[in-house]
């Protein structure tokens, strides 16, 4: 049931999009088109659980226990960037239909506010490993639902006569502050 | 112009109008002095032309612009031709038209030109393409696509004509003549006749399976019988010749019967004329009369901003000129006063859903129109199901935001082919 | 009758007759009974929120239109919909300025800057009232601005004493007659149930909304309400105060209607009314609000375009039986 | 050279203004804007490690092999992120109770990043200051800017330092009542739309 | 082979120089980073509930862990000479997710000396009154380890906040929890304090 919950918080109401504010560049970025918002959406679940759970191994055994905890910043970057590479390179060898789908994201989460933030309120929030997994997996569900939802209503404002300066990412932005305040919504649920 | 009824709970809907019970005969219309034909070639001016301005042509001379033209009509009359030129129609297309100066008086008394026929298809398309009525010959004597089904339309496809209803009463005799003709002709194994459920239509054909099809539009479109009556679905994107079935019109039915009996060519079309009132007549004129001679002989008079649709309501298309002239295919013609065009308009679509609920083929053309305005064709077409759309012109008959639906879907398959072609021409 | 102008437009040549002035003026004469309810019930000053709202969201169609140098749109009475639906949704005691900033938001931001009629991919009003609700919640707060009024009823607003005071405490304070006929306090035009059902039915019976959307709304709303209240009673309250008060039946029959927000296919139309209704009870029994209707339809408005995807197969597609 | 120092320096104040013109960065402009004290405090942290990473970059651009370029980058630039993060601790704690997590996502903002790529490995150290310092200038006006906007729309008041508002305006005009809208979190994206909507408008003309 | 090495020698350097810079900046920050920490997040709530007292809590607090989470606990002598403990705990399912509240406990009544709210993510003027405004808190005083802490609604002895229901809940649910815990750790709470 605590897992449930964190799962249900860390989707809905601390969605990592839209209550939060990470990760808005891809959000922005990626969802002009259904497509390449689903791609994203992928990417960052898989390398966000797996960004999730070494990082906590990487806090809890290492920086924890050497008492270095202010080189959490350094170390999680590294780690992560080092698995986006790692994780490209071994889809590309072995997987290759999966990273013809996911290749062109992975560079794009290097720089990626929400892996980075999901990591550290996993810390932040004293989440057992268990828990860091759940929230990861949620937090990174909740970023493609978002960017799904968001895609599928841009979708339709790219065909609408939208007025010149508001075109493109100024009435993005305003769409985002609706469904943002849209998923005020959850407020208060678990 | 049919307005919402007060209660709309349930879709609207259209029927086809019934010819009444016993027509009396139409009315013929006096060859006028100039006809003008249509010829669906354009000029090309590096070629040596066959006719030219001035030549005298025979009545029943098959005219072509080129030696190597695979198009050509057939002159209604013997006289001289006093005009050949460009004419540009929908979609920016060009084609030619002549036009013909009767040899004043003795036009009635001459008799037209007598073929070396054989019963074969090759043989019928050879003369009778521009028949009243237009049979599909240049189809069914083709190579590339296999015909095995014939069906015989015995109802017109847009709502308020009933030429093909009148020439079913009519001549119902001279349709099972044209019937076995056209078996004899092209050898295809199975024949089948569609007639309006309501239309009262005495004796039997034998060996013909008759299809008694709905009074409610469009359910005798192709596409609607094909699903109704033949059980096939037609793939998105393709004619129902692709599928080895052909419509022929009964008029064209009875044309081929006469033709064949006479071994000439007939120039007689039958059109069911609908006036400002709605006051439906039914005329006989040669073909190639411009309308403007019918519009006399019936004081209908046309004002600036009315509307002559060539066509029913629903599917037609208006033309800029009451000299256009009678054609083959021309089954009806619609004046409208200019009091009660409907307006359109450039809003966009307002997602009201009304186009969802009535179209037939289950086209989303809220989202269609979207794309279509945006000019993204091969979207519309892969994800949007332009190509499914069988023509009906219901979804903007009820759109709210009076969008031209029905206009823009023509104009996205049109560019959509016009894109593809050039695809397969840079592959 | 040489060179006759004839007119060359293109088929079909009939049309139904139906146009968005027809459509926008059958849904004000829908709002009618509910509006002249409340303008009886509260008096001058709703009529006065109503009138401002309804003109003053004109004029920002019209400024935005001068300004952006377009065609003058305000003939469709698209924006005088946006007003009045917002208007009935305001308390009648509403200041003057939250009225004009609310229609500013609504049309310009809810509508004109998504490029008009038919672009918005939220309901207008209801992204009007979400500014609104978020900034001023004070003046939501229907028990305090009816303080100054003399009701022949209980005049506390019924879902914001469910949420204060729980199921147990309110049971028998509202019956369903009184709700029914507009015996709470609340919104200008969401009080009198009867009112907004009536409307309602018109605009079905008129074709103008699609009768997917507020049936299954308000089945949703009976069977979440219902199944919270059978898990326990005490905490949480049946149907009744769900369905007849706050703003529920004007979400059912004039908010989740809403057409270029809303789904157009069957199914879809389905699950967007049923789960707009959930997620309204949800809101109410274990979330923050003590409505939620406006969230509940914004967040619905957000699913609306991957909903929608679900419809029936076209004519011969995927066939290949050629 | 002063002539296209000077150009380096001013580019990001106009012509290359994050996230107005280079639509990147988005989280900490989003989240931070609340007030303008919050934005002048993010933008002078962004600033300082845009600099010095800049600096960094420039001075090791001949050292560094390009394949593991990336690599060295992150760490330069984690390495002044964090001693911002523990000099803020230190000394200005109620700030950074309220940046919280964006102070050391500073490590993953793209400009900074991108920065380093674009311009830094490739340019003077001299310049590569000066670039830092434009953007990083323009990144703090823009923040700033953005929320003085939301704050004085939502809540009314303006705060440069130190949690004390200089400007309130229930003082100035009592009848106001602050559009609590614009300091909440939809409020962000929406004021940020408009006002790129604004920016573009002027570009325009 | 010269490129792959130069590669590790680089990377190599540039961490350890990374890694010897940050662990000098942070021996110099660290003590003023916990006076810091105590001084604007905790004590300030401290005062508020103890009022003046004669020890150092800061110095003398102490850990218990409990159910896998640490919890800190500081003790103080108050004026009357009495002993009692302050500790944080966190309210589940506030209007913008949990809220943080401190409650201080008297070792010897075990009454509440009083509660407050420290972190929390409310809506200024709603739920943030909870910290502003200490009147809701208030209701938490002199209430022993048996009172039913929870809201009226739920059967309960504590009012909500009007138009915020919600954040009552939450920091109800804290002082509820600060009750089990304090029941639970109590002997191991007085074996520390000693
Ligand atoms: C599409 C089309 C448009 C025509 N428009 C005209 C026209 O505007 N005026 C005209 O005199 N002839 C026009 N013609 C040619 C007429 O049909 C024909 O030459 C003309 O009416 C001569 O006939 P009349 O002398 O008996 O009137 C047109 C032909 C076609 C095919
Ligand atoms: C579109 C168009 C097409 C025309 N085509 C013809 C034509 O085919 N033959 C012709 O004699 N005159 C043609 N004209 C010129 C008119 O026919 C000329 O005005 C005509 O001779 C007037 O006499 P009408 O009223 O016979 O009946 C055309 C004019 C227009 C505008
Ligand atoms: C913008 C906004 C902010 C809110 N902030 C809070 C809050 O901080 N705490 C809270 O308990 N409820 C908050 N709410 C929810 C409502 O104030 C309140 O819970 C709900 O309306 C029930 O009202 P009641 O508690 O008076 O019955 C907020 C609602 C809105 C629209
Ligand atoms: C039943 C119905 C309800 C409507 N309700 C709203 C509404 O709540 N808010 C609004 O802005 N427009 C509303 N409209 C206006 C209408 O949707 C608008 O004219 C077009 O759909 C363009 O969006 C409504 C329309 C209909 C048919
Ligand atoms: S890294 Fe990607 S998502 Fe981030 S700013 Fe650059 S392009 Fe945008
Ligand atoms: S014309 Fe319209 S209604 Fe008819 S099939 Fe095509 S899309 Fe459907
Ligand atoms: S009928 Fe017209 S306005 Fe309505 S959904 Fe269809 S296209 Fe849109
Ligand atoms: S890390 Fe950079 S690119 Fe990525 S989201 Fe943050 S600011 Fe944008
Ligand atoms: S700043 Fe871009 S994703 Fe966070």
């Amino acid at each position: 049931m605590e897992y449930f919950e964190i799962f249900i918080a860390g989707v809905f109401i601390n969605n990592i999009l839209l209550a939060q504010f990470l990760g808005n560049c891809p959000f922005l970025g990626t969802s002009k088109k259904m497509e390449t918002a689903v791609g994203m959406a992928m990417a960052v679940i898989f390398v966000l659980v797996m960004a999730g759970m070494i990082t906590w191994i990487v806090d809890t055994y290492l920086l924890k226990a050497l008492d270095v905890e202010y080189l959490r910043t350094v170390s999680f970057i590294l780690v992560i960037a080092s698995l986006v590479q790692f994780v490209e390179m071994f889809l590309k060898k072995s997987i290759p239909g999966l990273y013809a789908g996911l290749g062109i994201f992975l560079p794009l989460i290097t720089t990626n506010c929400a892996v980075m933030g999901a990591c550290l309120l996993n810390i932040s929030n004293e989440y057992s490993f268990l828990g860091a997994l759940v929230s990861s997996f949620s937090y990174a569900v909740g970023f493609g639902l978002a960017l799904i939802l968001f895609a599928g209503v841009r979708e339709r404002i790219n065909l609408a006569r939208v007025p010149k300066p508001l075109q493109d990412t100024s009435i993005a932005l305003v769409t985002a502050g609706v469904i943002a305040l849209t998923f005020m919504s959850f407020k208060g649920m678990v | 112009m049919i307005k919402r009824s007060f209660f709309t709970l349930t879709k609207p809907r259209l029927s086809y109008d019934l010819v009444e019970p016993d027509p009396k005969e139409s009315e013929p219309i006096p060859i006028p002095s100039n006809l003008t034909l249509l010829l669906n070639e354009p000029i090309d001016n590096t070629r040596q032309a066959l006719i030219k301005k001035g030549d005298a042509v025979e009545k029943g001379e098959k005219l072509r612009l080129y030696n190597q033209s695979t198009e050509y009509t057939i002159s209604p009359v013997a006289g001289t031709i006093s005009a050949i030129d460009t004419y540009s129609d929908d979609f920016g297309s060009t084609s030619t038209y002549l036009v013909i100066k009767s040899n004043q008086g003795q036009t009635t008394q001459t008799n037209s030109i007598t073929y070396d026929l054989k019963d074969d298809i090759a043989s019928a398309d050879e003369y009778f393409r521009t028949l009243p009525g237009a049979p599909p010959l240049k189809i069914l004597a083709s190579d590339d696509v296999k015909i095995n089904t014939i069906v015989i339309t015995c109802s017109d496809m847009d709502l308020l004509s009933t030429t093909n209803q009148y020439i079913t009463l009519k001549f119902l005799d001279e349709i099972k003549e044209g019937a076995k003709v056209l078996k004899k002709i092209t050898h295809v194994p199975k024949l089948c006749i569609m007639v309006p459920e309501s239309l009262n239509v005495q004796g039997k054909f034998d060996s013909i399976q008759v299809f008694k099809t709905s009074m409610e539009y469009p359910s005798n479109l192709p596409a609607m019988i094909l699903k109704d009556h033949l059980s096939m679905i037609l793939p998105a994107g393709k004619a129902p010749e692709d599928m080895g079935v052909s419509f022929i019109s009964a008029e064209a039915v009875v044309s081929l019967a006469n033709a064949y009996k006479t071994k000439s060519a007939g120039f007689e079309k039958i059109l069911t004329v609908i006036g400002k009132q709605g006051t439906q007549y039914r005329i006989k004129a040669t073909i190639g009369t411009p309308l403007r001679k019918i519009f006399n002989a019936f004081n209908i008079h046309i004002n600036e901003q009315d509307r002559i649709v060539i066509g029913g309501p629903m599917k037609g298309f208006a033309t800029y000129t009451p000299h256009h002239p009678v054609q083959p295919d021309m089954d009806t013609v619609m004046i409208q006063d200019r009091d009660i065009i409907p307006e359109l308009s450039d809003n966009p679509c307002v997602n009201c859903g009304n186009c969802i609920r009535i179209c037939p083929a289950n086209v989303p053309v809220n989202i269609l129109v979207r794309y279509l305005e945006a000019d993204q064709y091969e979207e519309a077409a892969d994800k949007y199901d332009l190509e499914s759309c069988i023509e009906c012109g219901l979804c903007a008959y009820t759109c709210t935001a009076r969008i031209p639906l029905y206009q823009y879907i023509r104009l996205g398959k049109h560019e959509l082919f016009k894109l593809r072609a050039l695809e397969t021409a840079n592959d | 009758m040489t060179n006759n102008k004839l007119t060359v437009s293109h088929a079909p040549f009939w049309h139904d007759g139906d146009s968005l002035f027809q459509m926008n003026l059958n849904i004000m004469i829908a709002t009618l009974p509910a509006v002249i309810f409340g303008i009886i019930q509260f008096g001058a000053p709703a009529f006065g929120v109503l009138a401002l709202s309804l003109s003053s969201a004109m004029v920002w169609e019209l400024i935005m239109n001068v300004i952006s140098k377009k065609k003058i749109s305000i003939g469709d009475l698209d924006s005088a919909v946006i007003g009045l639906i917002f208007g009935m949704m305001l308390p009648a005691t509403s200041p003057w300025w939250l009225v004009v900033t609310g229609t500013f938001v609504a049309v310009i931001i809810g509508k004109m800057i998504f490029g008009g009629i038919g672009a918005n991919p939220f309901n207008p009003a209801l992204v009007g009232m979400a500014f609104l609700m978020l900034s001023w919640k004070v003046f939501f707060d229907f028990d305090a601005a009816y303080v100054n009024y003399e009701f022949d009823f209980t005049a506390l607003a019924p879902l914001a004493a469910l949420k204060f005071q729980g199921a147990y405490e309110v049971a028998g304070v509202f019956p369903m007659s009184d709700l029914i006929m507009g015996k709470q306090v609340g919104a200008i035009g969401s009080t009198f149930g009867l009112g907004l059902i009536i409307g309602g039915i018109y605009l079905i019976l008129r074709g103008y909304i699609r009768w997917e959307i507020p049936v299954s709304f308000i089945v949703g709303i009976i069977v979440t309400a219902l199944a919270f209240s059978m898990a326990n009673p005490d905490t949480y309250a049946g149907p009744v105060i769900h369905l007849f008060s706050g703003y529920t039946l004007i979400g059912a029959f004039f908010l989740a209607t809403e057409n270029s927000s809303s789904p157009v296919n069957r199914i879809p139309m389905l699950i967007y009314g049923f789960s707009a209704a959930v997620m309204i009870i949800l809101m109410r029994n274990i979330g923050a609000y003590a409505d939620g209707t406006v969230l509940a339809i914004l967040l619905l408005n957000v699913v609306n375009p991957l909903i929608d995807i679900i419809r029936p197969k076209a004519l011969g597609k995927g066939v290949n039986n050629a | 050279m002063a002539q296209s120092l000077a150009k380096e320096f001013t580019k990001g104040l106009w012509a290359e203004i994050p996230p107005f013109r280079l639509v990147l960065g988005l989280c900490p402009v989003l989240a931070v804007t609340k007030t303008v004290e919050n934005g002048l405090g993010m933008g002078i942290a962004t600033t300082f490690v845009l600099v010095f990473s800049n600096l960094l970059v420039s001075l090791l651009r001949n050292v560094i092999p390009s394949k593991v370029r990336i690599a060295c980058y992150i760490v330069i630039i984690a390495t002044f992120v964090t001693i911002v993060e523990l000099v803020m601790q230190a000394y200005t704690y109620p700030l950074f109770l309220k940046l919280g997590i964006f102070i050391p996502l500073i490590v993953v903002n793209c400009i900074v990043l991108g920065r380093a790529e674009a311009f830094a490995s490739k340019n003077s150290p001299v310049m590569s200051v000066a670039d830092g310092m434009g953007i990083g200038i323009g990144f703090t006006l823009s923040l700033a800017a953005l929320g003085a906007v939301r704050e004085i729309l939502g809540a009314g008041t303006i705060t440069i330092w130190g949690g004390n508002s200089v400007f309130d305006m229930a003082t100035s005009f009592p009848g106001f009542n602050p559009f609590t809208f614009m300091v909440e979190a939809p409020g962000a994206f929406v004021a940020l739309g408009l006002m790129l909507a604004i920016m573009n408008l002027i570009g325009e003309k | 082979m010269r490129e792959m090495m130069s590669m590790i020698i680089v990377l190599t350097v540039l961490t350890a120089v990374s890694g010897g810079l940050l662990a000098s900046v942070k021996s110099g920050t660290e003590d003023r980073i916990e006076q810091q920490i105590f001084k604007f997040q905790l004590a300030p709530a401290m005062n508020d509930i103890f009022g003046k007292v004669s020890n150092d809590p800061a110095k003398e607090k102490f850990e218990i862990e409990h159910e896998g989470i640490k919890y800190k606990f500081f003790p103080a002598k108050l004026e009357d000479g009495s002993k009692a403990v302050a500790f944080q705990t966190k309210g589940k399912g506030g209007y913008g997710g949990d809220v943080g509240l401190m409650v201080g406990i008297d070792l010897d009544s075990d009454q509440i000396v009083a509660a407050r709210v420290t972190t929390h993510s409310e809506t200024p003027g709603l739920g943030a009154r909870a910290k502003d405004d200490p009147e809701f808190v208030s209701q938490f005083e002199e209430k022993t380890m048996d009172a039913n802490l929870a809201l009226k609604g739920q059967g309960g002895s504590i009012d909500a906040m009007s138009g915020a229901t919600i954040t009552s809940q939450a920091v109800t649910l804290a002082a509820i929890q600060a009750q089990d815990l304090y029941k639970k750790l109590k002997p191991e709470i007085l074996k520390q304090i000693k």
